[in-house]
């Protein structure tokens, strides 16, 4: 059976400055993998690379064993690669409403939009009741709802989230990681990116750990032990 | 030093501040808590003069605050990080330290700079491109180091540790620690994760629906039931 | 007093119809790009002397000349486009040069093909007056565009609100990069605006052709209103263009009524400021979100 | 070295010009119409650059600075080199009315801005005692003759134009190089965020809002003592506003002397090159020339001279 | 002996319009004289295209002067003319026009400026027509300009020093719909005629308000523009009945010898017929040539005599007779009015000039 995704030998960053290192490692179709590391590692360049949206200058993507690299976003969003980023990218003079609404943009998305949304509603009510509201207005933690719940719109195949606790009160962080649970059950492939380690190694299939633009550990998710993994990340401070 | 009374904040339909009432004293620190929404933001909003109340009362060091603006209330000593980075336009990181010395200090002190920086850890940043060439903590980060050049007395950070991972909080906790006790800030921090929270405030506030529910010790407001319920959930100390 | 007074709110109103539908088509473009388009005026001109051009040489009826206009004006546009895409930094400045140069291209280009006579329809059914319970007057040309642009900009307002298309043109000027995650393909996106823009400019430009004269360097003059009416209106929004512009045309005709006609300039400037100072992000502008 | 680029430039601008030129009044006058442009542009470009503001309106400024010039000179008989002053303090008060569009940004600001250039023309118009109204004022007193130096002729506005574009430059270049410069570069996208750090964001904008108007009000009231004539539609004349944006733009609006070379450069080739060749349709080269530069070099003219001395520029947009 | 002359006009802008006319009136004057003058001397004219822009008229002059031509003609618009003529003035040599009315310009005195008509020309023949007419009430719809607004005044006081009631309304260049202006004049002043001084568009505008509102008026008067054979072609019923200043009428019937030679060549040169721009440019131009064959012959031409030959001008022209007195305006410039009567131009006053009869009361509606 092919990968849902693959990454191979990948080489991204901004212009002048390049991020990532021949970064390679593969998400299994169904699976949930899990990226953790230090800050500026290049986790969040890596989801944006995969999307296009850092310009790739060496390596592949392949989504499905089909190679992806230089493909459009939009295109990519097609196929049923999705990314949810961190709150601030939401559309932020647009109402709550319509920010969802954009999520079901994809051609293949529209016919459900109505379900999709009462099951948004459903997972945040706070969005269902500020549906109106102008989506810049939202508090942190709302927008961050937002953002994941317009993900969800997308009816991704692949789901490729970053840090979807950022800013979210406790509770919240609880039902964040019930839906993931859920999402996964479903058999929704996804590729967390996630600060609050000890919450997502539960759900990891697969981890990876990266360090300063390269992957320097993947294995099992259950053979993962927490207080190793935060010491790789002391033995990279200390390099 | 500060004096919250009766606070009212109203946004259209939504009350966002209720009758928000509270103190801070010289050289305090408090942790303030409380549900996506409930406010907080909007609270520092308030003291830091983004915006303004409709009723209520705002003192600081026996003086209201009400009819100042934002950048008189930066010059007495109000020292504030924004929750979504506002990096200053087209500045390198350097230099949106230089504004704010300059002008919320009134200072030129080049080797506070340098200070800053390196409390931050953005040594290696300080000639990027603040807008534009920065990873979302590094952004947190230069939010505290504005706030920090302007030679504050009370610090209001909203959200600064999220999304460092646990070491480097840690590591972040600890110099904050250290700054705020070398140079006596009184200080209210926004944060979600509760062990860091009662790690580096004695007191806590929790805030929902635009009301101070609980106030007082960590461990006893997060054994208040209704804490537990509207906001920690399974996460306990 | 009143056969005046009505006279003019209705004169007003229809006068505020041919600066709105002059003046959307630079909202939507504005809108879809955050690009204020200075070729805006030039683009309705180009519109007019196509239809004056068809009908003076064949005889065709300017509305008819309207699908003949459009090809040139869309053609015309869609290179507008091309260029202003290029444009890679300091979009919003520089994007004003490039759409000026092209409006002083296109000026000295009408200048050079039909010369600097004025020109209008030479059909007199448009000006035939159309006559209100006797007390309303105004020209068959003016009512006819009035509802036809009403209808246009309902349209307009409609795709821009409620069609997926219309959501994706928003969210593209909110945030590009987010929207690309929706899979909003930009160029599509835009170039598919500048289209419905230059429809707008053809209409419009034919309405000018039709109730008022035509002359080269009005271009310019149309593009400074409607940006003004657009400003007026909240940048980018159409149902604001509209009520602003029937503001405008009010004011000025009441102006002209009751006090003097050379001061409905100074009145239409006046609403301007007055409405800038109480709401300082237009009629309907986007609220945006103070601090977080 | 850089104090003898500096000596040689302004001995050449001051000595070599007049000496080359000074017997063809042609030339000459369109290189004081060319400086006339420049100096607006500076001050346009100022506002921009430094307070963030694009104003569609510095006609305005121009209209008010030569019209209080013409007039305190004409009717209270104020010398002129006074009156040239109090023209550009007439713009500077001028601005004061427009402190509530402060509150405006972007496209809201430069229209507001618009709406005043309107408003004063129209003013102009109809305040027929004070200023002749429609008919405008003939024969404004010229420049005077004073230590021997005739003043009054093209060499001697040459001379002057130059002095106000190069005392207005170095004043630029000053608050750009100070804190004030970096607040206000820092202020164009986030001025929340700058007024929660100290800095009195309002107050510093006006500032520069009344330094743009007092240079563009004082070249106003050049061109008036200079060509000796005013009349409404000419002091307003979009051409005020429209032309040095698109020499500022042309030259790079970022940098300090980016809006002389291009007004020099636009106004110079136009006139010189362009008008002989086409004489009807030389503006359509302009057209061309403007879109070329916006789309090949959109930083401008003068960052594209200087990129062979600093290798290092394109990264941050030097203000 | 070669003679190259010089000119300033707007080519382009808001006034390019004006600018052509009167510079295809010039061409056709050098063409005559270069034909009548073959073998002998020959002329040429360099233009400037002034932009509209006092600086740049004035650069334009200086240049034109800097080139070497003899004599300037053209020049549109008294806020161009002022500086441009005086530019001239200063470096002594001739600048002839017809573009500008205000007396402002003559008021001056230079010896080197010459004009061929003057706001009283018109002001007098819109008068004389008024009275013909025996209008009881006026109503004059002026634009805020300045030589429009000096006319209608003119026109005001002359009315209102006999009696005639002179409503006045005043408009902006900006103005496209005149409705209510013209409704006010409807409703509120009743008048008999109504009197508009303005520019084409402005006609148009006006004329089209009138002919959607009907105000029970005999008929409808102008000054500029307006009764020529561009009009009558553009806008063939809005025009019909209405009065305009007009020199010739449309078409030409000329029987002068010169007036049959300027149209034929004007025919051949643009191929359409000449209008009053043209007549004006053509005139000015051709007192000046014949002031510059004068000098020559008599060898003042270098020695700076030619404003002095000028200043001898008496001729019969198609303006009629033209002087000029010490200010260089022509003391004799009377205005002729012509009416729009089924696609032609019909001169009507004064009864000498007119070769038909006035329809009145008459309206286009
Ligand atoms: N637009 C940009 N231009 C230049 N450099 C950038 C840009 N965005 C990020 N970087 C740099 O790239 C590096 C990796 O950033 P990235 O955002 O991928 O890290 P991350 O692993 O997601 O970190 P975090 O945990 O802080 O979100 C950082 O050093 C950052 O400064
Ligand atoms: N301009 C506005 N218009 C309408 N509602 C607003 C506006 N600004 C804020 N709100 C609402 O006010 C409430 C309080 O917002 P605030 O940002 O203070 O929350 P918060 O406590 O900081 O939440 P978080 O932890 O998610 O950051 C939110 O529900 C928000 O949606
Ligand atoms: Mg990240
Ligand atoms: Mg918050």
């Amino acid at each position: 059976m092919t990968n849902a995704l693959d990454v191979v030998s990948l080489r991204a960053g901004y212009g002048a400055i390049n991020v990532l290192w021949d970064v390679s490692l593969t998400a299994e179709t169904g699976k949930t993998t899990v990226i953790v590391g230090p800050n500026g590692a290049g986790k969040t360049t890596l989801l944006r690379a995969i999307m296009g949206l850092v310009p790739v200058t060496a390596g592949d993507i392949r989504v499905n064993g089909q190679s992806r690299k230089g493909a459009k976003t939009w295109d990519t969003v097609a196929d049923g690669v999705v990314m949810i980023p961190e709150g601030r990218m939401i559309f932020p003079d647009m109402s709550v409403e319509d920010n969802l609404m954009m999520g079901a943009f994809p051609r293949a998305c529209r016919a459900g939009w109505k379900r999709n949304k009462a099951m948004v509603f459903d997972f945040f009510p706070r969005l269902a009741e500020r549906r109106d509201q102008i989506a810049g207005t939202l508090s942190g933690g709302e927008a961050q709802m937002l953002a994941i719940g317009r993900g969800l719109m997308e009816q991704p195949r692949v789901c490729l989230i970053d840090e979807p606790s950022l800013g979210l009160a406790p509770v919240v962080v609880d039902e964040i990681f019930r839906i993931l649970g859920q999402l996964r059950a479903d058999g929704m492939t996804i590729i967390l990116v996630e600060q609050n380690t000890s919450r997502a190694l539960k759900i990891a299939d697969h981890v990876h750990l990266m360090q300063s633009g390269k992957v320097v550990l993947s294995e099992r998710g259950d053979a993962v032990d927490l207080d190793r993994l935060h010491a790789l990340y002391f033995a990279h401070d200390a390099a | 030093m500060l004096t919250l009374e009766g606070v009212h904040v109203n946004f259209g339909g939504v009350q966002a501040l209720k009758s928000a009432s509270f103190a801070v004293a010289e050289g305090e620190s408090i942790g303030l808590v409380g549900p996506n929404g409930a406010g907080k933001t909007t609270l520092f909003n308030v003291i830091s003069g983004v915006v303004r109340p409709s009723g209520g009362r705002l003192d600081f060091r026996g003086q209201s605050l009400l009819k100042l603006p934002e950048w008189k209330r930066a010059r007495l000593g109000i020292g504030r990080s924004f929750q979504i980075p506002r990096p200053l336009g087209h500045c390198t990181v350097r230099e949106n330290l230089i504004v704010a010395q300059r002008f919320g200090a009134r200072t030129n002190d080049p080797q506070r700079i340098d200070e800053i920086l390196d409390i931050l850890n953005l040594r290696d940043k300080a000639d990027s491109d603040a807008t534009t060439e920065l990873a979302l903590t590094e952004h947190k980060a230069l939010e505290v180091g504005k706030a920090l050049a302007t030679n504050p007395s009370l610090l209001l950070l909203d959200e600064v540790l999220a999304g460092l991972e646990t070491t480097s909080k840690r590591a972040f906790m600890e110099r904050l620690g250290a700054v705020r006790d070398r140079y006596k800030l009184a200080m209210v921090i926004i944060e979600h994760d509760i062990p860091t929270i009662a790690a580096l405030c004695p007191r806590v506030l929790v805030l929902n629906f635009g009301q101070i529910i609980a106030d007082g010790a960590p461990d006893a407001v997060f054994r208040d039931p209704e804490v537990i319920r509207s906001y920690t959930g399974e996460t306990t100390l | 007093m009143i056969e005046l007074t009505l006279q003019a709110l209705f004169s007003g109103l229809l006068a505020g119809g041919y600066y709105a539908t002059v003046a959307v088509g630079l909202a939507l473009v504005f809108g879809a790009m955050r690009v204020i388009n200075l070729a805006h005026g030039e683009l309705v001109l180009l519109a007019a002397y196509i239809a004056y051009a068809a009908e003076s040489r064949y005889g065709i009826n300017p509305v008819m000349a309207i699908p003949i206009a459009l090809v040139v004006v869309a053609s015309a546009s869609a290179i507008v486009y091309a260029l202003l895409s290029r444009i890679e930094h300091d979009r919003e400045i520089n994007s004003l040069i490039l759409t000026f140069g092209i409006g002083i291209i296109m000026t000295n280009g009408i200048l050079t093909i039909w010369a600097a006579d004025i020109h209008s329809t030479t059909n007199p059914w448009f000006q035939d007056s159309l006559v209100i319970a006797d007390t309303l007057f105004a020209m068959n040309a003016e009512v006819a565009f009035f509802i036809g642009g009403l209808a246009l900009m309902a349209g307009v307002y409609w795709w821009l609100n409620h069609s997926w298309q219309g959501r994706a043109v928003r969210a593209l000027t909110s945030n590009r990069n987010a929207a690309m995650l929706m899979g909003v393909n930009p160029r599509q996106t835009e170039i598919l605006s500048f289209m419905i823009a230059a429809l707008l400019a053809t209409f419009a430009g034919v309405a000018i052709y039709t109730g008022k004269t035509v002359f080269p360097s009005l271009g310019h003059v149309l593009t400074v209103k409607a940006f003004i009416i657009t400003v007026l209106a909240g940048m980018g929004s159409i149902h604001g263009v509209l009520i602003g512009a029937i503001m405008i045309g009010v004011i000025e005709s009441l102006t002209v009524t009751y006090l003097s006609a050379s001061l409905q300039e100074l009145a239409g400037m006046l609403l301007f400021l007055v409405v800038l100072f109480v709401s300082p992000s237009g009629l309907f502008g986007g609220r945006r979100a103070l601090a977080r | 070295m850089k104090h003898a680029i500096l000596g040689a430039a302004l001995l050449a601008a001051y000595v070599g010009v007049p000496l080359l030129f000074g017997g063809t009044p042609y030339v000459m006058g369109l290189i004081v119409a060319a400086l006339t442009i420049a100096g607006v542009a500076l001050a346009w470009a100022l506002l921009g650059n430094l307070g963030g503001m694009v104003s569609f309106g510095h006609a305005a400024f121009f209209g008010v600075g030569s019209y209080t010039s013409a007039v305190l000179s004409m009717k209270l008989g104020v010398p002129v080199f006074a009156a040239l002053l109090l023209g550009g303090l007439g713009a500077a008060v001028a601005s004061v009315a427009m402190l509530p569009a402060l509150r405006l940004r972007g496209p809201y600001f430069a229209l507001a801005i618009l709406a005043y250039a309107h408003i004063f023309q129209i003013l102009a118009t109809e305040m027929t005692p004070i200023t002749g109204g429609a008919g405008g004022l003939l024969s404004i007193p010229r420049f005077p003759t004073l230590f021997g130096l005739e003043f009054g002729g093209k060499t001697g506005g040459y001379v002057i134009i130059l002095t106000i574009i190069l005392l207005s430059a170095f004043a630029y270049d000053a608050v750009r190089r100070s804190a004030w410069g970096l607040a206000l570069k820092a202020m164009h996208d986030t001025e929340i965020a700058t007024r929660v750090i100290g800095v009195p964001s309002t107050h510093l904008k006006a500032a520069m809002l009344a330094l743009s108007a007092f240079i563009t009000g004082v070249v106003g009231a050049f061109n008036a003592h200079f060509i000796s004539f005013l009349e409404p539609d000419y002091a307003f004349s979009s051409t005020w506003t429209v032309l040095p944006i698109a020499a500022a733009i042309f030259g790079g609006y970022r940098t300090v002397w980016g809006p002389v070379v291009g007004a020099l450069v636009i106004y110079l080739l136009d006139q010189l090159v362009f008008k002989p060749i086409l004489p009807h349709g030389h503006q359509m080269v302009l057209g061309v020339l403007l879109c070329a530069m916006i789309l090949l070099s959109p930083g401008g003219l003068l960052p594209v001279l200087l990129r062979r001395r600093r290798s290092e520029g394109g990264r941050h947009a030097h203000a | 002996k070669d003679f190259l002359l010089g000119s300033e006009l707007p080519l382009t802008g808001n006034l390019a319009r004006v600018g052509q006319g009167m510079h295809e009136g010039i061409a056709v004057a050098i063409d005559m004289a270069n034909k009548a003058q073959a073998g002998k001397h020959s002329f040429k004219v360099s233009t400037i295209d002034d932009e509209t822009s006092p600086a740049k008229a004035v650069a334009a002059v200086e240049k034109l002067i800097g080139d070497g031509v003899v004599a300037l003609t053209g020049g549109y618009g008294s806020n161009i003319i002022g500086p441009a003529s005086e530019a001239a003035q200063k470096a002594g040599v001739v600048y002839i026009t017809s573009g500008g009315v205000t007396p402002d310009l003559t008021g001056r005195g230079y010896k080197t400026f010459f004009r061929i008509n003057n706001t009283d020309g018109y002001a007098l023949a819109m008068i004389g027509l008024l009275q013909d007419m025996a209008a009881k009430k006026v109503s004059v719809v002026y634009l805020n300009k300045e030589a429009t607004s000096n006319l209608a005044k003119q026109v005001k006081d002359a009315l209102g020093a006999k009696g005639v009631t002179v409503t006045m309304h005043e408009f902006d260049g900006a103005t496209s719909d005149f409705k209510p202006l013209i409704n006010k004049v409807k409703l509120q002043d009743r008048p008999d005629v109504v009197a508009m001084v303005g520019y084409e568009n402005d006609y148009v505008g006006i004329l089209r308000a009138a002919k959607v509102l009907k105000p029970d008026v005999k008929a409808m008067v102008g000054v500029w523009s307006l009764a020529t054979s561009q009009m009558a072609k553009e806008f063939p019923d809005l025009m019909e009945n209405v009065h305009g200043t007009s020199m010739l009428p449309y078409p030409v019937e000329f029987t002068q010898p010169e007036a049959l030679e300027f149209a034929a060549t004007y025919k051949k040169l643009f191929n359409k017929e000449p209008d009053y721009l043209g007549q004006f440019g053509y005139v000015q131009t051709r007192l000046l040539i014949d002031a510059i064959l004068r000098a020559d012959a008599a060898g003042t031409l270098a020695g700076g005599g030619l404003p002095d030959e000028l200043r001898k001008t008496d001729a019969q022209t198609l303006i009629g007779r033209v002087t000029f007195d010490a200010k260089g305006d022509n003391p004799n410039f009377t205005h002729r009015m012509g009416q729009h009567q089924g696609g032609k131009v019909v001169l009507v006053w004064p009864k000498e000039f007119a070769n038909g009869a006035m329809r009145f009361p008459a309206t286009p509606w």
